[in-house]
C-alpha cells in the first residue's frame, strides 16, 4: 500500500485540532502556530499530490484511472432487516476534477490561517473549529463514496455556523442561522437523492452477490441499476427527473445560484475576514463540484435536457450579481455579490457540456477561489485599519498605501478578467464553450454583458476607495506589514502565473474533462436508445 | 428407595430455603452472613450432584470449587463491611440500618 | 541574417518594454533614476525595430515570417478532435512598418516626458506605465492570431486606463480613465463575439489558418451572413479602440491624462490599433460589412469635425481631430482604399503626435493653461514649437509637399472612385467636407494660439521655449511630415517605395459573390508583380481611380485652401466676427459646442439606466428575495409558535397528567419501600411463589 | 436399603437439622457451632457424590477459614462482656410461611421433573483431573480468582483498618 496521502490531507487538520485542544487557552502562540503548521503540511502534501499526478488518467467513471485511491470497507452490516447487507466504503481518490480544488483548498486555508492572526476572541475554540472545517472541505473533494461525501459535507456545516455565529459582526447570529438553515435545506435534498440512488444501484461483490452501494462510480454505470429502483432508468416510472432537480437545488444553494443566493451576502458581511476567504474561496466551489461530480455523470440524460436552464441561471447569476454589486455601499457586500456574478460563469460553462466550457468552469472555480480570496483579504486589511466598510467613507487610499493599492489593482483587474491574469482565461474558456453549444448560444451572448458590468462596478469601486484625494482621517494608516505580504504575494503570483501559463492547471483537468464529456455523450446514446 | 439425584436436590432445596429464612429473620448481620453461607452450600450441592448424575464430567465440581473460593472472598469482604458498619452505628442489626432510605 | 533571427528580433522587441515595465515598477521607489533604464530600453527597441524594418523591406520583402508555440492543449476533445491553441508572432509588411512607428513615437514620447513630467511624485511609475503600454501595443502589432490580439487589446486598454488616470487625485482624471476602459470594453464585447464565432467554426485563432479556411469556402456558421456578422463583430473592437462613432465619447475625456500620453496613446498608436485590426481582417470582409464600416467611418469623420470647430481646449480640438482622422481611415478601409488607409495611419501618427507634443510644450510653457482663448502670440516666444506645429497642421490639412497630402488625397480619391463605381456619393461628399473643416479648425487653433496678441499677459510673460529634450521630438516628427520620406514625386504617392514596395495590396479571401463588384477578379485583372499574387483589384477599379485622381487632387487642395482661408478671414484678419456668427447660428453653435450632447445622452440612458437598474435589483434582492426568505422564516416561526402553544398546553398537559398519576401510584407503592433488605426478600419470595403457582410447571 | 442410602440419610439429617438450628438458635455462638455441623454434613454429601477434592476443600476452607472468620466477626461486634449475646429475630411468621410455601413448590417441581440421569460410574480420584482442568482449560478463571482473592483480602484489610 502506498502512502495514503489523501487520508493525510484530510485528517491532518484534525490532528492539529486535537493538539490545540490539549494546549492551554493562554498559549496563544502555540495555538496559532499549530494551526499554521497543520495547514502548511496540507499545502506541502497538496503540492506533492500535484507533482505526482498523472496527467493522462481520466477518472470520472472509471475507478482504475483515479489516482491515490484508498478503498476499504468502512461499515458492513450483514442481514440487516428488510435491506440485507449494508456496506459503505471508505473510498477516496482524485481525478482532474478534484485535484485543482484540493490544491485550492490547501492554499486558501493556509492563507486564511495567516489572516486569522488578528482574531483575538477565544482563540482556542476558533482554531479548533477552523481546522475541523478544513477537514470537512478537504474530505468533500476527495471522497468517492456518496455516504462519505455526505458525512464530510455535513461536518463542514457546523464549524462554519459557529465561526460565523461567534466570531462574526453585529448581526452574526442572524447570518449564521440563515447560512445554516439554507445549507441544511439543501442537504436534505442531497440526502434524499443519496438514499434513492442507494436503493437503485447494486454492486457485484467478489463472491458474485449483489448489494446496494453508495459508490458513485457504480452509480454512473447503467448496468448496475436494479430494474425496479426508484431512480433506476430501467424503471419506467422512475423519479430521476425530480431527483436531479433536488440534487441540483441542494448543490445550487452552495454555489449560490439565483434565487438561493441571499444567504451569501449576509454570511460574508458578518463573517470575520478569514472565514469570508474560506467561504468564497472554497465553500462556494463545492456546489459546482457537486454538480459536476454527481449530477452530470449520474444523470447525463437529464443534464442534457436541462442544459439550457442551467445556462439561463448562469446568465441570471452573472448579470443579476453584477447589477446588485453595483448598488452596494458596503465593500464586503459588493465583493459578495461579485462572487455570485463570477460563479455564474461556472454555471454557464458547465451548461455548455463540452470540453471548453467545463474546463473553463473548473478553471473559473480555481481562479475565483484565488481572486475572491484576495479581494476579501483586501477588504479585511482595510477594515482592520479603519473599522468601516462603507465605500463612501474612503478615498485616495492609493496615496496613503501604495503597495497595498498595487495588490488591489492586480486583484481587481483579475476579477474584471484582464488578460495576463488568471480570470481572463477561465472567462474566455467559458464563453468559448458556451458559444460552441448552439442551444445556449444566445445566453452566452447576453452573458458577455457581465464582462462589461464587472468592469463597471469594479472600476467604480477602485475609484471610490483608492483614487481621488485622501480623506484627512485616514492620514495615519500604515501600509502592509510582513504577515500581510505573506498573504498577498502567493495569491498574486498564482493569479499572474495562471494568467500567463494556464496550461499548468488545464493539463491537470483536461483528460478528465474529455473523459467526462465523452462519457456523457455515450450515455446519452444509451439513454436515447431507451426511448426516454 | 434408591438415593438418586432427586434426593440430593431436595436436600439442597431445604438447605437453600433455610438459608433464606436465616437471612430474612435474623437481626444480626453476622447471622445474615451465615444464611448466605447456607445458600452457597446448597448451590454447591446442586453443582456437584448434577456433575455426578448429569454426565458433565467434572465441570460441576470445578464450579463448586470456584464458588467456595468466591464464598471465602465474600466472607472476608462482608465481615469487613460489618466491622465498618459496627464502627459507624455501634450495632450490626440490619433492621435498624436503613439510612439509605429517603 | 535569416528568418529565424528576424523573428527572434521581433520577440526581443516585444519583451523589451515588458522588462522595462517590471524593472521600473519594482525599483521605482528605491532608485530614483530608474527611468533612464526605461528610456534606454526604448532606445534599444527603436534601434532593433529599425533594423527589423530595413531587413523586412529589403531582403525579406514579400515573405511573411511567423513563429508560434503551443499555449494550451485541450487534448483529444470529443466530437471535435484535437484542439490546440497557439500563440505566436507574425512578421509581414504591415507589422514591420507598424512596429517601427510604434517604437519611434513611443521613444520620442518617453524622451519628451523626461522634462515634461519632471517633479511629479510618481515620476518613475509613469515611465513604467509607458513601458507596459508599449509592450501591449507591440503585442497587438506583432501577433499572428486573434486571441493574442484580444489579449493585448485589453492590456492596451488597461495601460491606457492607468495613464489617463495617472493623476488620480483629480476626480475628472479617474472618471476619464474609467470611462475609457468601460467604453472600450463595449467594443471589445463585439470583438469577443467575433472571436468566438471564428473559433467555433475553425477551432483556431490563427489569422492564416482562418483566412485559408475562408478562401476554401468554409464560412463561419456556414452562412454568408455569418461571415458578414463576424466581420462586423470584430470591427466593433475597432470602433471602441479607435473611438469611432458611437463610441467616440471616451477619447476627448482621455485628455485628462498627461499630454505626452495623449500623444502616444490617444493620437498615434493605441487609437490606430482599431484601424490596424481592420487592416488585418480586411481580407475576410464582405461587401455588406464594408459598407457598414464605411458608414461608421464617415459618421466618425463628420461628427467630431463639426465639434472640433467650436472647442476651446487645445487638447480637445486635437482629440476631436484625431477621431475625425481615424474616421477617415476607417471610411477608406470601408470603400476599399486599403493602402491609402494604412498609409494615412502612418503619416497621421507622425503629424498628430507632433501636434500633441507641441500642445504639450505649449501647455508646459503656459503652466497648464489649456484654453486657447487665453493664449495668443506665442509664436514669438516659442518659435520652434510654432514651426513644427505649423508644419503638422499643413500636413493634416492636405497641402501638397506634405505626407498628409499624399495619404489624404489617396483616401479622397478612393471614396470618389467608390462613388463613381457604386453610386454611394455621400462618402466623397463627406470626405471633402471634412477636409475643409479640418483645415479650418486646425488653422483656427494655430491662429488663436500662436498669432495675434496675447490675451493673457501674465501667463504670456512667463512662457518660454521648451528645453532641447522637449523640442527634439517635435523636430523629428515634423521632419517626418514631409513628402520626401515616402515618395520622390510630391503629387503622386504611387511613384514611391512606400506604396509600391512597403505596403502591398491585400489578399482577399471573401468569396467572390460577397465582394463589391469592383473587387471581384475579372479577366482584365491588373497584371501584378510576381510577389503579389491573388490581388483582387480589378481593372475597373484601377481605371476609376486613375480617372478621378486629377479631379480629386484639385478638389482636395481647393477644400484645404478654402478652409485655411476661412480661418484666416475669421480669426487672423477678423473680417467676419466669430462671435457674431456663433450668435447668428446659435442652435448650431451650441449643438457643436456641447458635442452633440452625446455625453449627456449616454449618461442619461446608459449610465443612469444601469445604475437605476442596479438599484432596482438590489432593492429586489433585499426586499423581495430576501423578503421571501425572511418571510418564510417568519411563517415558520409563527407556525412553530402555535405548535409550541399546543405542545405546552395539550401535549404537555397529557404528559403532566400521566406524571401525576404515576406520582400518585408511586406514593402508594413507596409504602412498601422499607429500606430493609429482609422485607424485600420476603416480598421476592412471595412473588416467586405466586409466579410459580401461576405457571404451574409442576 | 443399602449402606450408601443410610449414610446419605444420616448426612442429610445432620446437615438439615444443624442448618435449622443455625437459623433458629437465638445464641449467636451456638449458631456458629451448628454451622460447623452443617458444613460437615455437606462435606459428607460431597463424599457420597464422589467429589473427594471438593469435600476436602469444603472442610478446609469453610470449616477452617470462613467459620473462624465468622466467629471472629461475632466476637468483635458483640461486646464480650455482655452476657447476653443472643440476637433478636424479625417477622418470623411471614418468613416461615413464605419460605415454607417456597420449599413446597420447589420440592414439587423437583419431584415432578423427569431428570435425565446418565448412569456414569462413580469417579475415583478426581484430583488429578481437576488439577489438569484448572491449569489448562480454566486457567484464566483460575488466575482471575487468584487476583480476586488478593483484591478481596487487600480490600477487606484496608476497610477494616479505618
Amino acid at each position: 500500500m502506498n502512502f495514503p496521502i489523501l487520508t493525510f490531507l484530510t485528517f491532518i487538520p484534525v490532528v492539529g485540532m486535537i493538539v490545540i485542544l490539549f494546549l492551554k487557552k493562554e498559549n496563544i502562540k502555540g495555538i496559532k502556530y499549530t494551526a499554521l503548521i497543520a495547514t502548511g503540511i496540507q499545502v506541502i502534501l497538496a503540492v506533492f499530490l500535484m507533482g505526482n499526478y498523472n496527467y493522462s488518467l481520466g477518472g470520472i467513471n472509471d475507478a482504475s484511472s483515479f489516482q491515490f485511491v484508498e478503498l476499504f470497507r468502512w461499515i458492513e452490516i450483514h442481514d440487516f432487516p428488510w435491506i440485507g447487507t449494508i456496506k459503505i466504503d471508505y473510498f477516496m481518490g482524485v481525478d482532474g476534477l478534484s485535484t485543482p480544488l484540493v490544491l485550492l483548498t490547501a492554499i486558501i486555508t493556509f492563507i486564511a490561517t495567516l489572516s486569522s492572526w488578528t482574531i483575538d476572541k477565544q482563540l482556542k475554540g476558533y482554531f479548533a473549529l477552523f481546522l475541523l472545517l478544513d477537514t470537512g472541505m478537504m474530505g468533500v473533494f476527495v471522497s468517492l463514496d456518496f455516504f462519505l461525501f455526505f458525512v464530510f459535507w455535513e461536518i463542514m456545516l457546523l464549524p462554519m455556523y459557529f465561526l460565523i455565529g461567534i466570531w462574526g459582526g453585529p448581526r452574526r447570529e442572524y447570518a449564521a442561522i440563515k447560512f445554516f438553515l439554507y445549507t441544511l435545506f439543501g442537504s436534505i435534498f442531497i440526502l434524499l437523492v443519496m438514499i434513492g440512488l442507494y436503493f437503485s444501484t447494486t454492486e457485484v461483490l467478489a463472491d458474485g452477490s449483489k448489494v446496494f452501494t453508495f459508490n458513485i462510480l457504480e452509480m454512473m454505470n447503467t448496468a448496475n441499476y436494479t430494474s425496479d429502483g426508484i431512480l433506476s432508468p430501467l424503471n419506467p416510472n422512475n423519479w430521476r427527473f425530480l431527483a436531479y432537480i433536488g440534487l441540483f437545488a441542494g448543490f445550487a444553494i452552495k454555489i449560490p445560484m439565483f434565487p438561493f443566493h441571499t444567504w451569501l451576502p449576509d454570511a460574508h458581511v458578518e463573517a470575520p475576514t478569514p472565514i469570508s476567504v474560506i467561504l468564497a474561496g472554497v465553500l462556494l466551489k463545492m456546489g459546482i463540484y457537486g454538480i459536476l461530480r454527481f449530477n452530470y455523470p449520474i444523470f447525463p440524460e437529464i443534464t442534457q435536457q436541462l442544459a439550457w436552464y442551467i445556462g439561463l441561471f448562469g446568465m441570471i447569476n452573472i448579470i443579476y450579481g453584477a447589477l446588485a454589486a453595483m448598488a452596494q455601499r458596503d465593500f464586503k457586500k459588493l465583493i459578495a455579490y461579485s462572487s455570485i456574478s463570477h460563479m455564474g460563469y461556472c454555471l454557464l460553462g458547465m451548461a455548455a457540456l463540452n470540453t471548453m466550457g467545463i474546463s473553463g468552469a473548473i478553471l473559473q472555480m480555481f481562479n475565483h477561489g484565488t481572486i475572491t480570496a484576495m479581494l476579501f483579504l483586501i477588504v479585511g486589511v482595510l477594515y482592520d485599519r479603519t473599522h468601516t466598510r462603507n465605500l463612501d467613507d474612503f478615498g485616495g487610499m492609493a496615496t496613503q498605501m501604495p503597495i497595498y493599492t498595487g495588490f488591489v489593482t492586480v486583484a481587481f483587474f483579475a476579477a474584471i478578467g484582464l488578460p495576463g491574469l488568471s480570470g481572463f482565461i477561465s472567462e474566455i474558456f467559458v464563453f468559448l464553450g458556451a458559444f460552441s453549444y448552439d442551444t445556449i448560444r444566445i445566453i452566452a451572448i447576453i452573458s458577455t454583458l457581465g464582462i462589461l458590468l464587472g468592469a463597471g462596478y469594479m472600476l467604480w469601486t477602485l475609484q471610490r476607495v483608492y483614487l481621488g484625494t485622501l480623506k484627512e482621517k485616514w492620514a495615519g494608516l500604515k501600509d502592509l506589514d510582513r504577515r500581510e505580504y505573506l498573504m498577498f504575494i502567493p495569491l498574486t503570483l498564482i493569479i499572474i502565473f495562471l494568467g500567463i501559463y494556464p496550461s499548468a492547471m488545464l493539463d491537470v483537468m483536461n483528460t478528465s474533462v474529455n473523459t467526462m464529456v465523452k462519457f456523457m455523450q455515450d450515455s446519452q446514446m444509451f439513454f436515447s436508445s431507451f426511448g426516454g | 428407595m434408591e438415593v438418586t439425584l432427586t434426593h440430593f436436590l431436595i436436600v439442597s432445596t431445604i438447605l437453600f430455603c433455610l438459608g433464606i429464612y436465616g437471612i430474612v429473620t435474623r437481626k444480626n448481620a453476622v447471622m445474615v452472613l451465615m444464611g448466605i453461607e447456607l445458600i452457597l452450600n446448597a448451590s454447591n450441592i446442586n453443582f456437584v450432584a448434577f456433575s455426578r448424575f448429569g454426565n458433565f464430567g467434572l465441570q460441576g465440581q470445578l464450579i463448586a470449587l470456584f464458588v467456595i473460593v468466591l464464598a471465602a472472598a465474600e466472607a472476608a469482604v462482608a465481615l469487613a463491611i460489618v466491622l465498618n458498619v459496627y464502627k459507624t452505628f455501634v450495632n450490626v442489626n440490619v433492621d435498624e440500618i436503613d439510612s439509605l432510605r429517603d | 541574417m535569416n528568418e529565424s533571427l528576424l523573428i527572434n528580433f521581433a520577440v526581443v522587441i516585444l519583451f523589451l518594454p515588458l522588462l522595462g515595465f517590471i524593472v521600473t515598477l519594482l525599483l521605482g521607489k528605491k532608485v530614483s533614476k530608474i527611468f533612464i533604464f526605461e528610456n534606454l530600453v526604448m532606445l534599444i527597441g527603436l534601434i532593433l525595430s529599425i533594423v527589423l524594418l530595413i531587413a523586412k523591406v529589403t531582403t525579406f520583402n514579400n515573405v511573411s515570417i511567423s513563429s508560434e508555440f503551443m499555449w494550451i492543449d485541450m487534448g483529444d476533445v470529443p466530437v471535435i478532435g484535437q484542439i490546440q491553441i497557439f500563440l505566436g508572432l507574425l512578421l509581414d509588411d504591415i507589422s514591420a512598418l507598424m512596429i517601427f512607428v510604434v517604437f519611434l513615437i513611443s521613444f520620442l514620447v518617453h524622451f519628451f516626458s523626461i522634462d515634461y513630467m519632471k517633479g511629479d511624485i510618481r515620476y518613475n511609475r509613469y515611465f513604467a506605465y509607458l513601458g507596459l503600454f508599449t509592450f501591449s501595443m507591440a503585442g497587438i502589432v506583432l501577433t499572428h492570431n486573434l486571441l493574442m490580439m484580444y489579449i493585448f487589446w485589453e492590456l492596451v486598454g488597461v495601460s491606457s486606463y492607468l495613464l489617463i488616470g495617472f493623476w488620480f487625485e483629480k476626480k475628472s482624471a479617474s472618471d476619464a480613465g474609467k470611462k475609457a476602459f468601460i467604453v472600450n470594453r463595449i467594443g471589445d464585447l463585439g470583438f469577443l463575439l467575433g472571436l468566438l464565432t471564428l473559433f467555433l467554426t475553425y477551432n483556431t485563432f490563427s489569422f492564416v489558418e482562418i483566412f485559408t479556411e475562408i478562401s476554401q469556402g468554409n464560412l463561419p456558421l456556414n452562412s454568408e451572413f455569418g461571415l458578414t456578422i463576424t466581420g462586423i463583430f470584430i470591427f466593433c473592437g475597432a470602433v471602441g479602440k479607435s473611438a469611432q462613432f458611437p463610441l467616440h465619447v471616451w477619447l476627448p475625456d482621455a485628455m485628462e491624462g498627461p499630454t505626452p500620453v495623449s500623444a502616444l496613446i490617444h493620437a498615434a498608436t493605441m487609437v490606430a490599433a482599431g484601424v490596424y485590426l481592420v487592416v488585418r481582417i480586411f481580407g475576410i470582409l464582405t461587401a455588406d460589412a464594408m459598407l457598414i464600416i464605411a458608414t461608421i467611418g464617415a459618421l466618425s469623420a463628420l461628427i467630431p469635425a463639426t465639434i472640433a470647430l467650436t472647442q476651446n481646449d487645445i487638447k480637445r480640438v486635437l482629440a476631436y481631430s484625431t477621431v475625425s482622422q481615424l474616421g477617415y481611415m476607417i471610411m477608406a478601409l470601408g470603400v476599399g482604399a486599403y493602402k491609402f488607409a494604412f498609409f494615412h495611419l502612418i503619416t497621421h501618427a507622425f503629424f498628430k503626435a507632433c501636434m500633441f507634443l507641441g500642445s504639450g510644450s505649449v501647455i508646459h510653457a503656459m503652466h497648464h493653461e489649456q484654453d486657447i482663448q487665453n493664449m495668443g502670440g506665442l509664436r514669438k516666444k516659442m518659435p520652434i514649437t510654432y514651426a513644427t506645429f505649423l508644419i503638422s497642421a499643413i500636413a493634416i490639412s492636405g497641402i501638397p509637399l506634405t505626407s498628409g497630402f499624399l495619404s489624404k488625397d489617396g483616401i479622397l480619391a478612393g471614396t470618389y472612385a467608390f462613388g463613381t463605381l457604386t453610386g454611394h456619393w455621400y462618402f466623397p461628399f463627406i470626405g471633402f467636407l471634412v477636409a475643409m473643416m479640418t483645415a479650418f479648425y486646425m488653422f483656427r487653433l494655430i491662429i488663436l494660439t500662436f498669432h495675434g496678441e496675447p490675451r493673457n499677459k501674465e501667463k504670456y510673460e512667463h512662457a518660454h521655449e521648451s528645453s532641447f529634450i522637449m523640442v527634439m521630438p517635435l523636430v523629428v516628427l515634423s521632419i517626418l511630415s514631409f513628402f520626401i520620406w515616402y515618395t520622390p514625386n510630391p503629387m503622386d504617392p504611387e511613384a514611391g517605395w512606400m506604396y509600391s514596395d512597403w505596403i502591398k495590396n491585400p489578399e482577399l479571401h471573401t468569396p467572390e459573390n460577397l465582394r463589391f463588384g469592383f473587387m471581384q477578379s475579372d479577366v482584365t485583372s491588373v497584371i501584378t508583380p510576381p510577389g503579389e499574387h491573388r490581388i483582387m483589384y480589378s481593372e475597373t477599379y484601377t481605371a476609376a481611380l486613375h480617372h478621378v485622381h486629377g479631379s480629386a487632387v484639385f478638389l482636395s487642395i481647393a477644400m484645404a485652401v478654402l478652409g485655411i482661408l476661412l480661418a484666416f478671414v475669421m480669426y487672423q484678419w477678423k473680417k467676419i466676427s466669430a462671435d457674431i456668427l456663433a450668435d447668428k447660428l446659435k442652435p448650431l453653435y451650441k449643438f457643436s459646442y456641447n458635442k452633440w450632447y452625446f455625453d449627456e445622452l449616454y449618461h442619461k440612458i446608459f449610465v443612469a439606466g444601469t445604475i437605476g437598474l442596479s438599484r432596482l435589483i438590489a432593492w429586489f434582492d433585499l426586499k423581495v428575495i430576501d423578503g421571501i426568505v425572511d418571510g418564510s422564516a417568519a411563517v415558520t416561526k409563527a407556525f412553530s409558535k402555535s405548535i409550541g402553544w399546543f405542545d405546552d398546553n395539550v401535549i404537555d398537559g397529557l404528559v403532566n397528567l400521566t406524571a401525576s398519576v404515576s406520582a400518585f401510584i408511586g406514593l402508594i407503592f413507596s409504602k412498601f419501600q422499607t429500606g430493609k433488605v429482609q422485607t424485600y426478600i420476603i416480598m421476592v419470595i412471595f412473588s416467586l411463589v405466586i409466579l410459580l403457582f401461576l405457571f404451574k410447571s409442576f | 436399603m443399602e449402606i450408601y442410602d443410610i449414610i446419605f440419610y444420616l448426612f442429610a439429617a445432620i446437615t438439615l437439622l444443624s442448618a435449622f438450628f443455625v437459623v433458629t438458635s437465638r445464641n449467636i455462638v451456638h449458631a456458629a457451632f451448628y454451622l460447623l455441623f452443617t458444613f460437615f454434613g455437606v462435606t459428607g454429601i460431597y463424599v457420597l457424590l464422589g467429589a473427594d477434592f471438593v469435600a476436602i476443600v469444603q472442610l478446609i476452607v469453610y470449616v477452617g477459614g470462613i467459620l473462624i472468620l465468622l466467629i471472629f466477626g461475632v466476637m468483635i461486634t458483640n461486646k464480650i462482656t455482655q452476657v447476653d449475646i443472643k440476637t433478636g429475630t424479625v417477622h418470623t411468621l411471614p418468613a416461615a410461611i413464605g419460605v415454607g410455601l417456597f420449599t413446597g413448590i420447589v420440592g414439587a417441581v423437583i419431584l415432578n421433573t423427569e431428570w435425565r440421569i446418565v448412569d456414569s460410574p462413580m469417579p475415583v480420584a478426581t484430583l488429578s483431573t481437576l488439577g489438569e482442568m484448572l491449569l489448562t482449560e480454566y486457567v484464566l478463571i483460575f488466575e482471575l480468582l487468584g487476583i480476586l482473592l488478593l483484591v478481596a483480602l487487600i480490600g477487606a484489610a484496608s476497610m477494616a483498618r479505618k
